[in-house]
């Protein structure tokens, strides 16, 4: 079905399920439980798990098949934003035309600094690319101001012209993004005893739109253009000498990624009509490199659970303040509570970027392969008969 | 407990699912119109505190922090009141607000847009936040506030600044209490021409984005109208950490005086460097030659240690103030924490509040009458003397504080001292005043 | 003219903080083949090394004084240095005003053991990993690095001031005048490269060293323990890079983020010099401090707005597409 | 006239001449053999031909078109395929992976975006590639790794891979450099059986005397960036010049 094999497509499957049924997973804590903390099916942070995913399988296309290092996919996902936000300035606020057009100029973007940049490797590249896109920042914050609006960010504001829609609401309000009519942040919940989850539009099109993307990656994957690029990551001598130009090959991929990137951005200003400048900046290029080698780079479902990762430590690690672990260890004898607390707060609340350095850092050091590879490691763990299998699987298919 | 409700169509909210003895799983996927958006329903009300935590202005973040938890602990009774006892307005008695106990939830904006947004959203959707306060930059302020507006929460500013706050990027479902550049330029300019002269040339470094220029643009206007003479204005990338290159071409520029508008960790620096080279022992012009520093914190002012001695510039509070707010304020505080406030925690302190005492006033957790009751208000016994929260652009006018680095300060939180308190009707400005053109303040949204 | 002059020693003292960074980074890629992301943590925790000598030095002993009244209205406390109490006020004082100095004293031991448990700890399993992995896990350590020096000294700076004899300007040429802690600062960073260039020319140590970073199995063949010298000099480099940020001090008070502010510059600084060239370091820092100082002046702002704000990058995008083994390197290393 | 001429081709590095005025004829399906002691220009020569490198003077003509200022993947696309003295391959593909890839650059050329269709839907190419498998008795590793194989393997693997190109010229260099005598007669019967096989011209750089005798047609001998003499290999095996220059000190070394 759909043109893919057995496994893929068993694992477009599980990602499907996943993902619609998200409001429910994310939720498994009671609402009033003190582990309510946890729970991150609201509908922001779960859009925000599946377009970072979106930005990492684009940008693992690059990165995980090719093998070229790109310190810069950051100022695509700015520039889609950038664009997005200006198509509801200017001609309405449905997402549709938002997303086109954050795609085609995060593309052309993306081409323009691909060709110059793959005009080098390994990690001269990831230094050209860096400077793009910190160049991009630098402008976006201060000199280009009149289109990008700065410091603030570009917003939608009530005397917009949006030709196509209005610029205000009947109660003066700035009108709301939507596709056709139906509101990107309608939403509706459904109580189950003591659980509550959030059904919201924005977060089904996201999802769906995260669906088509990964789709078109696991095609890309398994196409000969994929393998051309894994090739390219593998040999590029052979692959001259075989007859192959390397070159349009990773500039393809380099543009893929960051169209994937633009599409993101774009999606990031659909269910939130706002786009900063710090969208651009090398720390946040850092953060997709980052999602990608936690998951996994190179294989099909890592750089998701990557960004899930991330976006979950950035959201609720760092809203776990001292009241709330007081509020946990109540029980303990007092000792043992202010004890634990001081240990726990380094890592939680403020915190929360040494728990990310940490972890990272366990992962680069003890499981190359990202949280792909340690899931295969406990699967063999379990499963002896089946590890045996995975074994020979993963010579037959080295890139997964 | 309230949850998050998206849709203006809205879906009921229901405490009633917490059925913890209910045999059978009750559903509710009702659709009949909640009243506003987060709209408590059980026994307590959630306030979101939205701080930066990382970055350069965690510290700052931190303080407005303990304000806002020294705010809660007053608000339900806890402590000696604080501020309770010398407000003018006498409706909150320490039972929480409208008898709810106030609960908070805090996050993370890392002094980015984007995370102060999604760190807003989660408060907004997840915890039921029904207001929005915190924040150490205008950018950040502008768009959390936009997304208030937005999910019809109210949004209550900490320490922002910039004139676009209250001025294009205004939005009804926002108010700020802090001052900004234009009340800083108004209320510094007389002093400086006091303390300096009428025939100055001033050197303008600004840092090269919204908040730094509108400062600029404040200050230039502000002295010139009493006779000063801008020589130059030069931009400094946000990212700059030394400034030796900008400040060296003030030396032979022929301008007596240095206007510095940068702020935290750029102001710390820039300032570092400009009495490295001297600038302070300089005589131009047979006069000597002067640094101003338009936004002061106090926070800041440690950074640049002594530096600071001597540097004038203004500030939205100081705790060696000597009315009874203050001093109940600084009691409070002081003796819970151990330190004095900055002005960042006063701003949040006076913030939580106002919007507490708005609600009660209003009798209602609703937006819309929030915004009603807060707008026109007028109060004491805050800090800053009589203050009116004005309607046409929900900006806070009161008097504000020019103050000078001490030369001889007896402890390391004794660094300012206040020269003029310039009255509120000095720094008052008309609402459709050409520097805050181009925004709308719309209408309230209560959400739902 | 003495504008112009001045923008040269700016960028020349900007420039030696550059090219002190450049060239601990350039030691650990060149001997070790490590592209070291935590070099910025490096030198931020150098700085940080003066702030503890400093806390250090006026832990002080309190005392209660019933007269003055802190701002609760509580007797205030009087905090006398215990150095001033066991040397006496002159000698006490005079050394809490050279804590910066002496801070360079306390920092080699530290800056020394730190380098060598990165490299045992951490380092030294990546030496066969792609130059990707490095770059991640040693920009996780610098994450680790950087949150723990914040968790403890926030994250506002802290002064560490220059000795009150060399805070003030000093005269370098008639009629320019020049602050006289960064005229200090660049003689420092010269005498610290001349002090590494002399080290590596002139001892059997350094010729080794040498002779690893052009080929290294050679060496390795020659029964030379390598991988022991190579400790030593990541140590070396941690050192140079926590000096240059000991002396920075007083320039730019230090915060946590000092490090990530350098980072990406020093790295630009590395490629424009040459991967792997110790001189080329050298001199790109200087150039780079140079120009930057140059794009500063309001001239050329007003001619092209915002190339302050690009200028580096820019930089360092003509120079890799042109020349991309970058001023000095050598041909062929990682083209 | 030969499907490769090589016509006074000149190269200098620095002040080291490493060609001079080379002439070189590569007559259609021979097998022609350019053997000289070390650093004759042999591999010079090579990468002239093959694009990595640029002559200073003089034209390499193959098939009627000159090669010089094309870039590998252009002569490669001409129709001549190399073999490396260490082997090349993608070793991070599977084996049957490595077949694939020359066959896509034989039928698509130098570039084609092929993003959509997978892999194994290419029957036809699917099943070349596991013929030529089969041809060189790989069949049963096709899911390996690349990476994983003896180097015997690997070499095996390249040859496969160029000769399912279907290359007019396959250049060999040193293809049995460091292998035991057992290999080296294995590969010597392979790149028999290639030549009998097909038409296919080889040109092959060896060390190995015993290699070169028994393939070769013809054999030009290089010595100092210049040949000496061009002839079939039983009157070189006599020639005394060259036994000056190279037999005598290290035959069969």
């Amino acid at each position: 079905m759909f043109g893919l094999e057995k496994k893929d497509l068993n694992l477009l499957i599980i990602v499907a399920l996943l993902t619609m049924l998200a409001p429910f997973i994310l939720n498994p804590f009671p609402t009033d439980s003190a582990l309510a903390q946890f729970n991150a099916g609201y509908p922001d942070l779960m859009q925000r798990f599946v377009i970072y995913g979106i930005f990492a399988i684009g940008f693992n296309i690059l990165f995980g098949l090719t093998g070229y290092l790109s310190f810069g996919h950051a100022a695509f996902l700015g520039v889609g934003s950038y664009s997005a936000v200006w198509m509801f300035k200017l001609l309405s606020m449905n997402v549709l035309p938002a997303l086109v057009l954050s795609v085609i100029i995060a593309g052309a973007f993306s081409w323009l600094i691909g060709f110059i940049s793959l005009r080098r490797t390994g990690i001269y590249f990831s230094i050209l690319t860096l400077a793009f896109a910190q160049m991009s920042f630098a402008l976006a914050y201060s000199v280009l101001t009149p289109i990008t609006n700065g410091e603030t960010g570009l917003q939608i504001t009530l005397d917009d012209p949006r030709i196509l829609g209005m610029s205000a609401t009947a109660d003066g309000s700035i009108p709301v993004t939507n596709i056709f009519g139906l509101e990107m942040r309608a939403a509706t919940d459904l109580v189950i005893g003591p659980w509550s989850f959030t059904f919201s539009v924005g977060y089904y099109l996201c999802a769906l739109v995260m669906l088509v993307a990964f789709y078109l990656s696991i095609r890309i994957f398994r196409s000969p253009f994929g393998m051309m690029l894994r090739a390219i990551k593998s040999n590029q001598t052979r692959m001259n000498y075989t007859g192959l130009n390397p070159k349009p090959y990773t500039l393809a991929a380099f543009v893929i990624s960051g169209m994937y990137a633009g599409l993101a951005g774009g999606l990031l200003a659909c269910m939130d009509p706002l786009a900063g400048a710090e969208r651009m900046q090398w720390t946040a290029s850092g953060e997709v490199v980052l999602m990608t080698i936690l998951g996994g780079a190179g294989t099909l479902i890592g750089p998701v659970l990557g960004a899930g990762m991330i976006k979950y430590f950035e959201n609720i690690f760092s809203k776990i303040n001292e009241a709330t672990l007081h509020s946990w260890f109540d029980v303990l004898p007092d000792p043992m509570e202010n004890g634990l607390v001081w240990v726990l707060e380094h890592f939680v609340g403020a915190g929360w970027h040494l728990t990310l350095g940490v972890i990272f850092m366990l992962v680069v050091t003890f499981l190359p392969g990202g949280l792909v590879e340690g899931g295969q490691r406990i699967g063999r763990l379990f499963n002896r008969t089946k590890a045996a299998k995975d074994d020979e699987s993963a010579a037959t298919k080295p890139a997964e | 407990m309230s949850k998050n409700n998206l849709t203006r169509r809205g879906v009921l909210k229901s405490g009633a699912g917490i059925g913890a003895g209910v045999a059978l799983p009750t559903i509710f996927t009702a659709s009949s119109a909640g009243a506003f958006t987060n709209e408590p329903t059980g026994n307590t009300v959630t306030l979101g505190f939205n701080v930066p935590q990382s970055g350069p202005y965690a510290d700052e973040g931190a303080d407005e922090l303990r304000a806002y938890e020294l705010a809660v602990e007053h608000l339900n009774g806890g402590g000696d009141g604080g501020m309770l006892n010398t407000f003018s307005s006498k409706v909150l008695d320490g039972t929480g607000i409208l008898g709810k106990k106030v609960e908070y939830v805090t996050g993370d904006t890392q002094t980015k847009s984007d995370a102060a947004r999604a760190s807003a959203q989660s408060m907004i959707q997840k915890d039921g936040a029904i207001m929005i306060t915190g924040g150490s930059s205008s950018g950040v302020a502008v768009a959390v506030q936009g997304l208030c507006q937005e999910a019809g929460v109210i949004f209550m500013a900490g320490l922002t600044h910039s004139n676009d706050t209250t001025g294009k990027d205004k939005k009804a479902n926002g108010f700020r209490h802090f001052f900004n550049a234009y009340m800083s330029a108004a209320a510094l300019a007389p002093v400086l021409k006091n303390l300096y002269g009428d025939d100055r040339k001033a050197y303008h470094l600004t840092a090269d984005y919204t908040w730094g220029w509108t400062q600029q643009e404040s200050i230039a206007a502000a002295t010139e109208a009493m006779g000063w003479e801008t020589v130059n204005n030069v931009l400094t990338p946000l990212a700059q950490t030394d400034f030796s290159s900008y400040i060296a071409p003030v030396l032979d520029s022929g301008a007596d005086v240095l206007v510095l508008n940068h702020y935290g960790g750029n102001m710390v620096n820039s300032l570092t460097n400009a009495v490295q080279f001297g600038l302070r022992n300089k005589q131009v012009n047979g006069k000597n030659f002067e640094i101003v520093v338009p936004l002061f914190s106090r926070l800041m002012a440690r950074g640049a240690g002594e530096n600071i001695k001597g540097i004038v510039g203004s500030t939205n509070w100081h705790w060696s103030l000597q009315d009874e707010g203050s001093k109940a304020f600084v009691k409070s505080f002081g003796t819970k924490y151990g330190f004095p406030p900055s002005q960042a925690a006063h701003t949040c302190y006076v913030q939580t509040l106002l919007y507490a005492d708005a609600v009660t006033r209003a009798k209602s957790f609703n937006p819309c009458d929030v915004v009603a009751a807060l707008e026109g208000f007028e109060f004491d016994g805050m800090g800053n003397g009589p203050t009116l929260y004005r309607a046409e652009d929900h900006q806070c006018f009161k008097d504000v504080l020019v103050v000078k680095g001490k030369e001889n300060p007896t402890s390391e939180f004794d660094l300012l001292e206040v020269v003029e308190v310039t009255p509120a009707a000095q720094v008052t400005y008309p609402a459709d005043h050409p520097m805050f053109a181009g925004g709308n303040l719309g209408t309230c949204n209560p959400g739902a | 003219m003495d504008a112009i002059l001045l923008q040269i020693f700016n960028g020349l003292d900007k420039g030696s903080a550059y090219a002190l960074i450049a060239l601990g980074l350039t030691l650990i890629f060149g001997t070790l083949g490590v592209v070291n992301f935590a070099h910025g943590a490096l030198f931020m925790i150098g700085a940080f090394c003066s702030v503890t000598l400093q806390r250090l030095l006026t832990l002080s002993h309190e005392t209660l004084d019933p007269t003055k009244l802190d701002f609760l209205g509580n007797p205030s406390k009087i905090k006398t240095p215990y150095i001033v109490e066991w040397f006496g006020a002159d000698a006490g004082n005079t050394i809490i005003d050279w804590s910066v100095p002496l801070a360079i004293l306390f920092a080699i031991p530290i800056m020394l053991a730190i380098g060598y448990v990165m490299e045992r700890g951490l380092i030294k399993h990546f030496y066969k990993r792609p130059h990707a992995d490095q770059i991640l896990v040693t920009f996780g350590l610098a994450i680790v690095l950087q949150e723990l020096v914040k968790h403890y000294y926030g994250a506002n700076p802290i002064q560490t001031p220059a000795p009150d004899a060399l805070s003030g300007v000093m005269q370098i040429l008639p009629g320019v005048v020049y602050p006289a802690w960064r005229v200090v600062y660049f003689c420092f960073s010269l005498a610290i490269i001349g002090g590494v260039f002399a080290f590596l020319q002139f001892t059997t140590f350094g010729m080794v060293v040498r002779a690893g970073m052009a080929d290294r199995e050679t060496v390795g063949l020659l029964g030379i323990d390598i991988d022991r010298r190579f400790t030593l000099m990541f140590g070396i480099a941690a050192s140079v890079a926590g000096l240059a940020g000991v002396m920075y001090g007083p320039i730019n008070a230090p915060n946590y983020h000092m490090g990530m502010d350098f980072l990406v510059l020093s790295f630009v600084v590395v490629v424009v010099g040459g991967m792997g060239s110790l001189p080329g370091a050298v001199l790109a820092g200087f150039l780079l401090g140079i120009l930057e100082s140059f794009a500063s002046m309001r001239e050329i702002i007003t001619l092209i707005p915002g190339i302050n704000q690009i200028i580096i990058y820019l930089v360092a995008i003509v120079i890799l597409l042109v020349r991309p083994r970058g001023l000095m390197g050598r041909k062929g290393v990682m083209e | 006239m030969g499907i490769l001429e090589v016509k006074d081709v000149s190269k200098r590095f620095g002040g080291l001449k490493a060609l001079s005025d080379v002439n070189l004829s590569v007559a259609q399906n021979t097998c022609h053999a350019i053997i000289g002691p070390n650093g004759a220009g042999k591999s010079t020569l090579l990468n002239c031909l093959v694009g990595k490198l640029i002559p200073d003077t003089g034209s390499v003509m193959f098939d009627g078109q000159s090669v010089l200022g094309r870039s590998p993947h252009e002569i490669n696309q001409m129709g001549i395929s190399r073999v490396f003295q260490t082997p090349e391959i993608f070793g991070d593909l599977s084996v049957f992976e490595n077949m694939m890839i020359p066959l896509f650059a034989r039928r698509d050329g130098a570039y084609r975006m092929h993003a959509y269709e997978s892999v194994a839907s290419e029957k036809e190419l699917v099943s070349r590639a596991l013929q030529m498998l089969e041809d060189v008795n790989m069949a049963d590793k096709r899911h390996m790794h690349a990476a994983s194989m003896s180097r015997g393997d690997k070499r095996r693997l390249e040859m496969a891979m160029c000769l399912i190109q279907e290359p007019k010229l396959l250049l060999l260099d040193e293809p049995t450099a460091g292998m035991a005598r057992a290999d080296t007669n294995n590969t010597i019967d392979l790149l028999r059986q290639i030549k009998d096989s097909r038409d296919i011209t080889i040109a092959i750089i060896e060390h190995d005397m015993h290699v070169v005798f028994s393939l070769a047609d013809r054999i030009t001998v290089l010595a100092q960036g210049t040949p000496l003499v061009e002839d079939v290999p039983e009157r070189i095996k006599g020639h005394p010049k060259v036994k000056e220059a190279y037999l005598g000190e290290t035959a069969h070394a």
